[in-house]
């Protein structure tokens, strides 16, 4: 039996382009998203990522963002 | 420590804010094109044609060659261009009030005359452009701005299913009913798109991707809202899969 | 002998053929089947040719809006009712400046009309039927040599000016056959058009489109397309006269109305009766400029349609109130006679004492 | 000098294809021409006409509102047609098929027996072209041999074996009189 | 000796001459109708909506009210009087190529709205006014003007079946092809037509009866060839019988 | 106080009710949206009137050609592409005799074009973008009272002449609110109207249609519909006229351009320069005369629209050469503004001397 | 058992109105019906009933005829 | 006199019913008024923006190309509007959410902080409210008395829980200065 690995990974989003929608919130299995609290120059709410979460960058947050404003790594 | 990139930003797609509400399908819809064209390698030799409707800005975002359409005529230009080009991958972009309304007719012969073009159909159940009205796929009982007491079967119709409808129209190969609410759809929605552009790469006829996709503003709705309306009320009347496909059949 | 008696419709297809048309897109509609079936016998087999009865007249010209995307020489054709069916597309092809060539002959208006010959679209020609300035460049051909010559140079004028061109006939140009000539053969290749779209192949991605959200840059368009239509005005102006040297009296006509004219004046001229014509062969943009010219020497025009009364606003705005016009037209269909004609401008030209 | 005629019958005789040929053999024979069929509705219940101008110099309108020739193959023909005739032109009647006369003084009607004269050739098809070559002779606008011709070489693409008759039945009306 | 008539010229057919050709199904058709209407005493209440197309002149023949429609658009004509006066009985006779070519869209969406309208579907596989041109219910292979090398489903497509169509659209509620190429035929759209009154009638939606018509003329053919060519090849790619039949449950 | 702050849009849908208007058949197009909208929520549910969203343009106008035929007040609207697809439309209404009310909220062309205000459809609208002889009435309104007001007239005029009406807008009247009064209240009830079909009952069955094989038939039909129009251009003239009395230079606009206009006479009279303007209210019939009475003691006129210059014709036709004409357009969709306006127009006023 | 009773009858055809299609020659069971040979007005041989015929007025001339130019009548 | 107004902000931020409200009431005290919203294409992707005019006399455009107010609710409108600001003009803005400065010299600035106030009245969605009431200190078009009646008749329908904080937010604006 293989030990398990644990990917570590994290993503980075574009604040800019982000017109929190809050879609990636939901949908990230690791609850690593949320808002930043902070009003970007479109007038929006953009999304934060918690850096010392659990992401393992499985990428489902960037597949849903509508902007294309997540980008994933892996380490 | 070597750092590898999951996701980035499609090649395909320009550098520009999409001008769509928060949570917008069409934008969920544009990133997977932008993804599948790369993919596929087919941006030299593909054209799109884009519509009337909230996606009219399309050209602005999708890095391809692109011609606007008039409403609903879509299929009707798509066959012009690829009947002087056989060569060139034709897809059509087109909205429900677009193909499924004024385009009705010129859906259904085209692909009944088996052109060899890809409609991507986005299902939002409303005309979003013009500011939320009924759609012929409006829910039964929803209300827009133009059945503001709901939608009433009795005067105003059914939802109309014009994958089913196609499907009985004997010209075409391949039809399937995906939704952008959910990575699991998502990603289903990307491969059909493959696949629909693949029928057409092999020259067999006419392919279709209806694409459920959400609407928050005109269904007044929190974008999640929106993203999960798909699932408990839309798919309900319009079942996700694989329509038709004679794939095989014609291929032999 | 390179002569054939042969249908005006089918003298179009032909002409059409010969002058590198490689798409058409039809719906059967009297009086013009003939040129559809023309196509569907000669071009649908050619190679690289393409040839599509549409499910409807807007199906058509949206698919030429296609094809001259695409980069080629295409065409559709019909008859008044299908005609106006085809406004949005026209407007669509001025808008993004493609060329197209859509053939109009014209029956009897409005509503299902009757299907005899009629200039009753000539508004909806020379003015744009369809929403938005923009204008069509307007060919009317009056026999069926000139129905070969104009659709030939409808290709070229629309690829050169990137623009549609109409050629406004009727039923009875389309039915009568008569001897005609082809002097050319199809071209071997044409140019390719640089704008046209296939891929982003070696180049950036294009775009062809008219939506815009700033009106100022729709503006910019209208007036680029005002540029042209002026340099049209000044370039491609085109009529024929006859025997106008020492007219008392200029008929202005055209098409089969010309013809008929033309009839009418033989017969005054046998009666000593100085009468001449203008026939304008585009429509738009319309001869003003020969007809002031004449103006300055000739004080009575007559003005002949088979409608009740159209181009006579064109020729009221050439004249500005320098010449005197008199009317007559017959709408519905009717095919006036040379004699008729000839009794009315006889008429008038007794009543403004031109004979003495 | 410029010559109308009409010609006129039902939709199985043939009617259009006489005025066709004799147009094109005007054309053959260097002249100008213009050959006007009827369409459309007027196509359906079976009746059927053209117009045929024939002339030295351009044709102002192919439209005959008072021809110089007018040939009636059928009885409603005859009575559709009779008053359009100008005054001293020639009317050629199939005489097999119309039993009725004229009530005009003024012009000169020509009996044809077309039919029956096709039918004693061994074919009622070509009562048309038995007409045309009475036609021919009386209206003498050009030669029979041009006309001859001319039938030749559209026949002879697509019905050669039909050639013969045709030349014989147009034979035979050229010879009446 | 009494003396019993078994047959009548319809009350409601005009003494006029017929302009159709010899053997023509739209004559018959007329007869029907003017049967019909007259047995189920409609005359007083009914408008029919006759197209551009070889019977465009059908007002010369029943003695009803009726007004022309443009090419293709009788299904929205019927709906604007319909709505305007519910307890009129509306119905629309069209060909094929009216009502299946260019009246895709108005036909569809008419039906599915649940108009209460009936249309006379005349379907003789060409456009037989415009003097034989391809229709969309052309065979395969068939020769017509426009398909002078036979009908290819490559480039032209499928016969287009506008009743299978229809039925996959929820709004219709009854929906049979007939034919009326013999005796039993004839008398079985009699009965369809009566039928499909009905369901106007009884206020229920849309129905509609497709007729197989022959064309003897522009199919080229002697009339009998013609009555059997609707057997013998027409049949095939159209099969006769009821398509949809929603009564009962509408009913309920 | 029974003044409302109301888009223009609702204002028309309003008043078409008032107006007994009983059916509605509309497609959603920007910048006319909120009268489809309107007409949802109000006439939808109103006891015997019909609301429906069509599945085009052209089935819109075909309902309502149905709806006409029913006897009933019929309605639709659209915008400029919208419109040019009715065209077939409003020929039938008009060949028939059919009464009905288009609403046209025009916006930049062609093409696809912008969705800001416009007026590139005046040709289509006066000349007939369909095929046929025919006219329709086309009225111009400037503000929201008159959009209601001339709503009311336009469903009068159509019953009282037979004929489709259209109401010329655009999409600055259509979104702008501004206070309206309505003066009408719904009609109790419409007189009926005898030629309506609903069956053969008490009378001998009917029939309404265009189509004739017999062209001598349809001529008569046209000749019908020519002397109703010709009484219509002798008795539904209107326009406004603004400080014409001692006008040195009369500027000539209709709709939101007349009213941009006055904003810059306004500022002319402020700086002395006597300027006056003649407001076509209908565009067709044109008020000719009108201008021709002026042009007998002013000799400048200015023709302001927004677009490349199309009413500018009718004031060509109407002047013959009398007076001098000069043109400011804006097409595209750009709302000009006062100032400037009154800039190009002052610039003429002292071009021409008329300082002195 | 019932007797067999043969029905008599007779059909009129407006000859005029016969366009000559020969569809009731076809249909008739008792072959009643031939071509006249003669012409009528529109030029038609239009179709004549045979008065000593089996004729048993079942009606199918009259309902295949398309120019409705039959009548049908029973003894 | 007549003056122009321009609204701006986020979508969400109520400018349309800024505008709405305030022509409404200029129309309540029997002046001329034009409200013009933007529409279409420009409402996605969340900004909006009207314009109102309120004058003794007919109105001839209801555009404004330089408005004698602008009021901006968001730093995107900042950007965009404030040169169009005609010169001695009044620029009111949301300083709670617009944080840079504007380069002219030749206009009056108006900083409320909008949303701030709102948010302290409980709620920010009535930040537009307390613009307004500010607003019409400011430019005395018309009083805060006929607005304040004007919302209570609109809202008073629709939503009548809501009638008492915009009324409290028009008054906390209006009491600024
Ligand atoms: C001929 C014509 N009619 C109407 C319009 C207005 N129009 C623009 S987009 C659109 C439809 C939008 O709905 P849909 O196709 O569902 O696209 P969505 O915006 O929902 O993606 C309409 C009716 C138009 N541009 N042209
Ligand atoms: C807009 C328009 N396009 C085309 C036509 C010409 N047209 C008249 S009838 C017809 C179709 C005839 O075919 P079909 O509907 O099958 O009727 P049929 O004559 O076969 O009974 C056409 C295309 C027209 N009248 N209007
Ligand atoms: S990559 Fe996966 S785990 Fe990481 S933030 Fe995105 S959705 Fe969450
Ligand atoms: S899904 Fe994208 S746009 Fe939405 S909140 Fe997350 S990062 Fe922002
Ligand atoms: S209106 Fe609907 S479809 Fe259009 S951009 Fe907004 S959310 Fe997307
Ligand atoms: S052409 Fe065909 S459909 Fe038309 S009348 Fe003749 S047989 Fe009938
Ligand atoms: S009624 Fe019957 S038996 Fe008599 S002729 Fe007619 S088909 Fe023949
Ligand atoms: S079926 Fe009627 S039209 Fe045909 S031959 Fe018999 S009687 Fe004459
Ligand atoms: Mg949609
Ligand atoms: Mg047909």
């Amino acid at each position: 039996m293989k030990a398990k690995v644990k990917m570590k990974g994290y993503i980075e989003i574009n604040q800019e382009s982000c017109k929190g929608c809050q879609i990636c919130f939901y949908f990230c299995p690791k609850s690593s998203i949320s808002d930043s609290g902070s009003i970007n120059s479109s007038g929006y709410f953009s999304a934060c990522f918690s850096d010392n979460s659990e992401c393992n960058a499985c990428g489902i947050c960037a597949i849903v963002c509508p902007e294309a404003a997540i980008e994933v790594y892996r380490e | 420590m070597t750092i590898k990139t999951v996701y980035k930003r499609p090649k395909l797609l320009k550098e520009r804010l999409f001008h769509y509400c928060p949570g917008c399908g069409h934008s969920v819809i544009h990133k997977l094109l932008c993804e599948v064209i790369d993919e596929m390698n087919l941006k030299e030799r593909i054209v799109c044609i884009p519509p009337p409707g909230c996606s009219v800005f399309a050209y602005n975002y999708l890095d391809i060659d692109m011609a606007e359409s008039a409403h609903g005529r879509g299929a009707a230009v798509a066959t012009g261009i690829k009947r002087v080009s056989p060569e060139t991958i034709v897809f059509t972009y087109q909205g429900d009030g677009d193909l499924s309304a004024i385009g009705t007719a010129e859906t259904i012969h085209a692909a009944n005359r088996e052109e060899k073009i890809t409609a991507i159909f986005v299902n939002n159940a409303v005309y979003g452009m013009t500011g939320g009205q009924m759609a012929p796929t409006t829910m039964i009982g929803q209300k827009t701005t133009t059945s503001p007491y709901g939608r009433e079967v009795n005067k105003e119709g059914y939802p109309l299913k014009m994958s089913e409808i196609l499907s009985v129209v004997e010209g075409t190969v391949y039809i399937e009913r995906t939704a952008v609410n959910s990575p699991k759809n998502i990603k289903k929605t990307k491969k059909a798109i493959s696949k629909a552009f693949q029928v057409q790469i092999d020259n067999l006829g006419f392919s279709m991707v209806e694409i459920l996709s959400p609407c928050p503003t005109n269904w007044k709705m929190s974008p999640i809202e929106s993203w999960h309306w798909v699932d408990k009320e839309m798919v309900k009347e319009f079942p996700l899969g694989v329509i038709k496909d004679r794939i095989k059949v014609k291929k032999c | 002998m390179n002569k054939y008696l042969i249908s005006g419709n089918s003298v179009i297809a032909e002409a059409a053929i010969r002058a590198g048309c490689q798409c058409y897109f039809g719906y059967p509609i009297t009086p013009q089947n003939e040129l559809t079936e023309y196509m569907a016998l000669h071009l649908s087999r050619k190679e690289g040719c393409t040839f599509i009865q549409a499910e409807s007249e807007i199906s058509a010209i949206n698919m030429v809006y296609g094809a001259s995307i695409a980069g080629a020489r295409a065409m559709t054709s019909s008859s008044s009712p299908g005609i106006s069916l085809k406004q949005e597309g026209i407007s669509y092809l001025a808008a993004c400046e493609l060329p197209a060539v859509i053939v109009n002959m014209m029956r009897g208006g409005p509503g299902l009309g009757s299907i005899s010959a009629s200039q009753s679209d000539y508004f909806q020609a020379t003015r744009g039927g369809g929403h938005g300035d923009y204008r069509t460049i307007v060919l009317s051909p009056a026999s069926g040599q000139e129905l070969a010559d104009l659709t030939q140079r409808a290709f070229d004028l629309a690829d050169n000016y990137r623009t549609p061109v109409i050629i406004l006939g009727d039923g009875m140009l389309g039915q009568m056959m008569e001897p005609v000539e082809f002097h050319k053969e199809a071209p071997e290749n044409l140019s390719t058009k640089s704008w046209a779209l296939k891929g982003a192949k070696d180049r950036p991605s294009k775009i062809i489109k008219t939506f815009t959200s700033n009106p100022n840059e729709l503006e910019e368009i209208n007036w680029r397309l005002f540029r042209k239509y002026r340099l049209i005005e000044r370039e491609e102006v085109d009529y024929e006269t006859y025997m106008v040297e020492d007219a008392e009296l200029i008929v202005i006509a055209y098409g089969i109305a010309a013809r008929i004219a033309k009839g009418a004046i033989k017969k005054a001229r046998a009666h000593n009766l100085k009468v001449g014509m203008l026939r304008p062969i585009t429509l738009w943009p319309f001869p003003f400029k020969k007809i002031q010219e004449i103006s300055k020497r000739v004080q009575y025009f007559f003005v002949f349609e088979m409608n009740m009364g159209q181009m006579i606003e064109d020729v009221q705005l050439a004249l500005e109130g320098n010449g005197e016009i008199s009317f007559y037209g017959r709408p519905g269909g009717v095919i006036p006679t040379p004699s008729e004609v000839f009794r009315i401008l006889s008429r008038q030209y007794y009543q403004k004492g031109l004979n003495r | 000098m410029l010559i109308k005629t009409i010609f006129s019958g039902f939709g199985g005789q043939g009617v259009l294809s006489m005025g066709y040929n004799l147009s094109r053999a005007g054309m053959l024979e260097g002249k100008m021409t213009t050959y006007l069929p009827s369409y459309g509705a007027e196509v359906r219940g079976g009746t059927a006409n053209c117009t045929v101008a024939i002339s030295d110099e351009e044709i102002a309108s192919p439209v005959a509102s008072s021809p110089e020739f007018i040939i009636v193959m059928n009885q409603p023909s005859f009575i559709r047609f009779q008053n359009l005739l100008q005054s001293g032109g020639v009317f050629l009647v199939n005489s097999s098929l119309v039993n009725i006369e004229t009530t005009r003084g003024d012009i000169e009607v020509v009996e044809v027996p077309a039919t029956q004269l096709a039918e004693e050739l061994g074919n009622t098809k070509v009562a048309n072209m038995v007409m045309l070559g009475a036609f021919v002779k009386k209206s003498n606008l050009i030669s029979i041999k041009t006309l001859i011709e001319g039938i030749k070489e559209t026949l002879g693409k697509t019905k050669p074996a039909l050639v013969d008759i045709n030349k014989k039945a147009l034979n035979t009306g050229y010879n009446l009189f």
